[in-house]
């Protein structure tokens, strides 16, 4: 008996879903409110109320339950299946973690509670940033920005304000070719203004190409480790003491920690500020875009920029305003807390030899799938990668086949398809990154499917530029998207 | 770090530290200044925990994820719908970054010649500190313009600020206590000196019971998501509500999903106007924002859809009611004082005869959650509470806190 | 613009998902328990303990979240689209009833704690009694049975104490032909011979019928009401006059209470015994098969034979277990007490008016589709029905087209189809069941996909023989699987 | 009956009765008799309520069920495997009932030639009782053995009961008082005498440890599920377990789901073997059984799938573990008596030194759940406690529940 792969894409019913204001029947109604128990106001001036409702739908509970049921169904998710999407870190959501975030005692905290009243969330918070410190080895942390490049905004600002608190005026940042699209933006949010660092032939970043390019007003380096194209920067080690050199600080992208996680420190690589993607990481789940958490960890010596408040230890917890030098909040409150429970109960869950594991593991599944997937494709850069790999359509485009189609190829055979088109110094790159917990059973299954396509590529190349055939829409017009757009519902109107 | 644990210990260890805390929402509470505690149908919960939501990534491949994209594209929908706009997008981060956000999109549809923000009136503190941390960059310059004496906005200092250099003036209504601003007069000031209006609401159940601030004039108009079916978390994940005209949609941040066809001419949603974005445009881009609050924004469409016109303004309605109920009792109090009479949706301000934070403290042992003493952030104003009532709290609670601050009152 | 109709079949891609033991790899484990805190144990003799482990999967946690994820999107489902089963009373399960039923002071009870500790659960066993002997007008209610047919059986098993209590001895039991198929096998169960009776032309029973069956060892009548055609038996109360002349007691079969609930209730017409289906009309979720429950109501002077324990009223509740004619427990503990939970707040929720409010609408709905699909199809007794109507394939088998076909075809239109061949008293059936959670827009789309069928079954049979098309699976062999009977994995065996 | 309530109105009064109640799961909890608290992994409540399998009904329509017809088989094979047994149908109401319907099929094996059931040994009340409750219908006669002086099944007395008429003998191992049987040697002696092994297992995980039913030469053998993943729930929703020969499949009570081929060759599951049913045979059927327990035989399904060969051994281990810990602590105490001493799982008896109802009630204000009274079903046994250990017990509880006896054992 042989055994079957664990996923092949199959068809099946589903049905059409109009929009929701067209389920909308006037009158119908889903809520009420508990009858009033006070006398109804008589204070409000008529010429300050609304004059005409917001068209919102008139539906009934049970038309909101089919709507989204049936919604639900059209999407691809990690439950469902393999999602190779390179440097998003698509493992699996604990469900555990759902039922921990939704207790009483921390779904339903307000913000301005009394402090007393809420040590065991705060103390969730500490042991959290414990958690990070050690493993990014930079031991201050805030857990207040809402995402990896809030994180960025933040650490940047606090690279600006370390530098204006010596009384320097440092306008520039470098940054790889291969970065992440965020880290230009974020330097350019920061006020910062960008220097490209092109890589080596080897696809890591050479100290020389840094030190050419450091400079008094340069604040310093974003870098991130492993870098874009899954590679380790070998020489960030002595990149990072050549911006020092310069007076510079060393800012980690840390949407690649699943490679490192107890296997190496970036503070002791010389890295000074980092955020950590804890939904990629520590593995909440990414909710369709969000929300996500990107906590910052910065040595020992910048912990005065971090944004406030922070969380004074003792015996009871309470929050510092007390900042004088801190950069001052990036949004409201302290984070999103909901997702930090996630995390910490990842965390915990796993432990230290647990994360330090899971790193290695991810490791190697990516670099099992590079020699796997190199029989077909050609692999970027053809030599041990970290946590994700990064093929190329090269052999496929000799057919007219490009990396779009491949993408969408895969999607008949049951799969998401891996990052397309970045990093951008590579071109029509495909980034696989398979995170530890996807099996061998479910990566051999993936290799099956990228090479029927591969084949198909050679044999009917038509085909595949028809592709996908399965899924509830095929190709979509993005040109006339964005020619026309219909951005909201019209109303008839 | 430690070793792993089994699930019944995670799951006790984790119970442990929730018990170590005391939810609002089992407590008489009359907390809000950003954060509001309004009833949330049990059946979001369910729908927005399904795995294909829960699970799926930005929905960057659009033939497989017709889900998140039609829910989304829906959302701009609601909340156009809600703040009275023409065009709104996937979420911001929360409510006090969009608006610094804002800011910063009035300074690019100023086209770098107004590179001014007057932060005009009682806008709620983390808000008005985004918006200083943002600034650090040095695009932009935040002014902030102190309330008049009757809690809203300075309409004459603001005469005499705005100016050519002024991208916008951004103005919290219902502001930070609780008092409805004259927007369209804040609008037509604006407007007059060529500057935008950027309205902040903190409630957008607000939006139901008053005129929306599309409608008065507001060019922007961004959100604090959270009333509208997230629960308070401590603070987050909430969501940001950000939405503008159509004519400025090239300057706006975040994802935009548009409605189009596949090739066998079916419609269906894709991400789309992506060339402002961080991944395409990088340096050059709108915004830096990548993962937004996709969930939360699912479970805020969710709520209005519920809701409906209906509901929506029937909480609207009784938490004014409330609030106005527990206004004349604290107010007939004595040695209480509320100083604004101005026109308010469900929070109001409170002098106290005692320093506000050592009431909270002592009412808060009772179970009982007094408000937020402004004094926290403010630390000069020590005898100054922030209270909200909404549809959740009921009468017989709000009748034990007000004798309990009458007992406070009177120990003096 | 036309308003779109809310459900229309479509495709969408889902993935082919092998059994459960083909995933398994040896050592997997998705569990651990909490360290031991005592000494392991040395008193078993090692020839006592299994020599073989059970052959159960080895898999992960995110394996069997792939399983079931995959396997749940091949069902249909209310949630997912309207399932108008006739018989089954598919209305929407509202969801805050399962949150209630999930809280720690309801699911965390054991049935053995000492009563003071459960008297919220005792509280609302008595809450949900009232509620049913209102409904019924049957004012002694047991809640022990976990589904319909463990009701009849129970209820009948009154009916035989009952008599034998009077020192009689009767073995016969009337049923109309028409009975669900429970029905007579409850009695076989109960040691009861079965006696038909057939229905009048109109399709209700006629007191002439049952007179004429009336004897001495009849134990009396079991009747479905209203009946299993959906019609209201009009005779029914001079029916129970005579079957009570004779000496007999009448079972209501209370599977379509949803056509009564405030309307009429059973106990004023004549029934002494009547089970409930809290799964059909308290709205509680099916489940794929179950669990259910169901309650029976008996005139007070049939108390003292309902299965032990009872709630004993008063300031503090208890369970009375001194009930020396009880006919005994008919299962374990109490009853499917988290089933209870779900009936009692759909019951609260909806209070007495929303009840009523809910038959009448089911009853309407029914008629409304009587109607519209009386112009396509014939309708089995074409005068106002009750909650349900019953169609049949008279015109269509003209072109050989079948029930069967039809049932299949509406699959592919994004409807389950009525419930089938059921009653057998009328060839060929479909039994409509709208329920009155279901919306005329629903209902126009479920029209709209009866009339293309029809259509359809004239224009072209053989689409319709060879239908469905888009589930994951078309039709299926059931001859095989009952001539070869595969019912367990045979681990290549 | 009064008017509806909206929702929060609705939650607030349904949280107000649970909280009426103070359940095992936060205590010290001792209490088993037939229902069990072991750890349930927290994904099985998320898959298992997914709408898809939450609100669909019995799969009649195959095409459109496969969901729930192949999770249902594979619920059938590891029913099997745990049990040891040939094939397993789709669940009965609970373990109680599954008894009688397999006393009933067993004189239906027996072809109306064997009507009578022996009930041997120590088997749960509410399984004795249902047995008797189904015997009403005088088509089988149900006869009590009771068990020997070493609380296991009187074999000798057994031996001369069994005869031409007997249909099966009926034995619960682990039994009511938790002692492992000799089902090898019962079997002999039933076979020996022409009738047939039934065994009833309330806590299944003992299938893990001790030997199964089916190779020592059980011809049905029925349990509860509820210990395998499913809530306490007060009682109920359970899940009867039955298994048997394939030889008897076609005398079996309740559903079946069989793997097939679709009109294109693909695998895909059915309900099968119907014509055993009540909606074909009506009063011929093997059962009246139509709803049966879908949902909680998906649970099962999911735990054992989840715990694995290794996770179901472990936790009987641990718990086997715990309860010799237990036992010996009791059993050392002064005044307290462990009557029995052969092999058994996770369950003994204690005799007590006041009445056992008495202690029980003393210490539950305290939190601690220390047993169940036997006199509550037998009331002339006064003195007798029942208690359960199992692998969610801690020391420290049970430490604490030790100490909670040796107050009251010299308080006498
Ligand atoms: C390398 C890298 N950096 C930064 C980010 C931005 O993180 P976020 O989406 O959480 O803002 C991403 C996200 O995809 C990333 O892959
Ligand atoms: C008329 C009728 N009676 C009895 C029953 C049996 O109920 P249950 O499936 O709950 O045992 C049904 C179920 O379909 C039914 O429709």
């Amino acid at each position: 008996m042989t055994r079957p792969l664990v996923t092949t894409g199959a068809s099946g019913l589903l049905q059409e879903e109009p929009v929701l204001f067209e389920r909308s029947v006037p009158g119908r109604r889903a809520t009420w409110a508990r009858p009033l128990d006070v006398p109804p106001a008589d204070d409000l001036d008529p010429a300050l109320l609304r004059a005409a409702p917001p068209r919102l739908p008139e539906i009934s509970e049970p038309d909101l339950v089919r709507h989204h049921t049936r919604l639900s169904q059209r999407n691809y998710s990690i439950d469902a299946g393999f999602y190779p999407l390179g440097s998003c870190t698509m493992k699996y959501n604990p469900r555990v973690d759902e039922d921990l975030a939704g207790l009483a005692g921390f779904a339903g905290l307000h913000p301005h509670q009394p402090e007393a009243t809420v040590q065991g969330a705060l103390c969730l918070m500490v042991e959290l940033e414990d958690v990070l410190g050690e493993i990014t080895g930079l031991p201050a942390v805030t857990l207040q920005p809402a995402a990896g490049a809030h994180g960025e905004f933040t650490g940047l600002l606090v690279i600006r304000a370390a530098g204006e608190a010596r009384g320097e005026v440092r306008r520039r940042i470098l940054i790889p070719e291969s970065a992440h699209g965020t880290n230009p933006a974020s330097a350019t949010l920061c006020g910062f203004e960008t220097v490209q660092v092109p890589a080596g032939p080897e696809g890591v970043m050479l100290p020389e190409a840094v030190a050419s390019r450091m400079a008094p007003d340069v604040a310093g380096l974003m870098v991130t480790h492993p870098n874009t194209v899954g590679l380790y920067e070998t020489h960030l080690r002595e990149i990072c003491r050549v911006v020092h050199d310069g007076g510079g600080l060393v800012y980690g992208d840390g949407a690649n920690l699943n490679a490192l996680m107890g296997v190496a420190r970036p503070g002791d690589i010389g890295i000074d500020v980092m955020h950590v993607n804890l939904h990629k990481t520590f593995a909440t789940p990414h909710g369709g875009g969000g929300p996500g958490a990107g906590p910052v960890a910065v040595r020992a010596e910048l912990a005065s920029f971090l944004p406030r408040p922070v969380i004074r230890r003792g015996d009871t917890l309470s929050l510092d305003w007390d900042r004088p030098l801190s950069v001052g909040k990036v949004r409201s409150f302290y984070g999103n807390f909901g997702v930090l429970v996630r995390a910490w109960a990842y965390a915990r869950r796993m432990g230290g030899p647990g994360l330090a594991w899971a790193s290695r593991l991810a490791v190697l599944n990516a670099n099992y799938l590079r020699v796997r997937l190199g029989a077909s494709y050609d692999v970027a850069f053809d030599r041990p990668c970290m946590h994700e790999v990064v093929l190329t359509d090269r052999r496929q485009r000799e057919h007219g086949v490009e990396t779009m189609d491949i993408a969408k190829g895969l999607m008949d055979h049951g799969f998401h398809p891996p990052t397309v088109y970045f990093p951008l110094v590579v071109p029509h790159a495909m980034m696989v990154e398979p995170t530890e917990t996807e099996s061998l059973d479910e990566m051999d299954a993936f290799v099956a499917a990228m090479e029927a396509v591969a084949r198909l590529a050679v044999e009917d190349p038509d085909a595949l530029h028809a592709a996908p055939r399965r899924p509830f829409r095929r190709r979509l017009d993005e040109v006339l998207a964005a020619k026309n757009p219909e951005l909201r519902y019209g109303f008839g109107g | 770090l430690p070793g792993g644990l089994t699930e019944p210990e995670l799951l006790e260890t984790g119970d442990a530290l929730a018990r170590c805390n005391e939810p609002a929402t089992a407590a008489a509470s009359i907390l809000g200044a950003g954060a509001y505690r309004h009833h949330i149908p049990a059946v979001i919960r369910h729908l927005a925990s399904r795995g294909e939501y829960l699970t799926a990534y930005t929905p960057y491949q659009p033939e497989i994820s017709q889900g998140t994209l039609q829910a989304i594209w829906e959302f701009q929908t609601l909340v156009c719908e809600l703040f009275g706009m023409e065009v709104a997008n996937a979420s911001m981060y929360d409510g006090a970054s969009a608006l610094a956000e804002a800011a910063l999109m009035a300074c690019r549809v100023g086209r770098g010649q107004r590179t001014r923000v007057l932060l005009a009136g009682a806008i709620h503190p983390d808000a008005m500190e985004a918006c200083c941390t943002y600034g650090r960059s040095g695009i932009v310059r935040f002014d902030a313009l102190p309330p008049a004496a009757d809690g809203r906005v300075d309409l004459d200092a603001l005469r005499c600020e705005v100016g050519p250099a002024t991208a916008c003036v951004a103005v919290q209504s219902p502001n930070f206590v609780g008092l409805v601003e004259d927007l369209r007069e804040i609008a037509a000031i604006a407007h007059g000196a060529g500057a935008l209006l950027v309205v902040v609401v903190m409630d957008p159940h607000a939006c139901a019971l008053f005129e929306a601030p599309g409608p008065c004039g507001a060019d922007i108009v961004v959100g604090e998501g959270q009333p509208l079916g997230l629960p308070l978390a401590f603070g987050g994940p909430y969501v940001g509500l950000f939405a503008t005209r159509t004519a400025f949609v090239r300057q706006m941040p975040g994802r935009l999903v548009g409605r189009t066809r596949d090739v066998e001419g079916r419609p269906g949603f894709v991400l789309t106007l992506s060339t402002r974005e961080q991944h395409i445009r990088r340096e050059k881009a709108t915004s830096n924002i990548c993962s937004n609050e996709g969930l939360c924004a699912l479970q805020v469409a969710m709520y209005l859809a519920l809701q409906g016109p209906a509901g929506v303004r029937e909480v609207a309605e009784q938490s004014h009611a409330k609030a106005l109920y527990l206004k004349r009792a604290v107010a007939a109090l004595p040695g209480y004082r509320v100083p604004h009479d101005g026109p308010f949706f469900h929070e109001f301000l409170v002098e106290t005869p005692i320093p506000a934070a050592a009431l909270v403290d002592a009412l808060a042992v009772r179970g009982i959650y007094a408000g937020v003493p402004l004094s926290g952030r403010y630390p000069t104003r020590t005898h100054e509470l922030l209270v909200c009532a909404t549809e959740a709290n009921t009468r017989a609670e709000m009748d034990r806190l007000v004798a309990a601050l009458a007992a406070h009152g009177g120990a003096r």
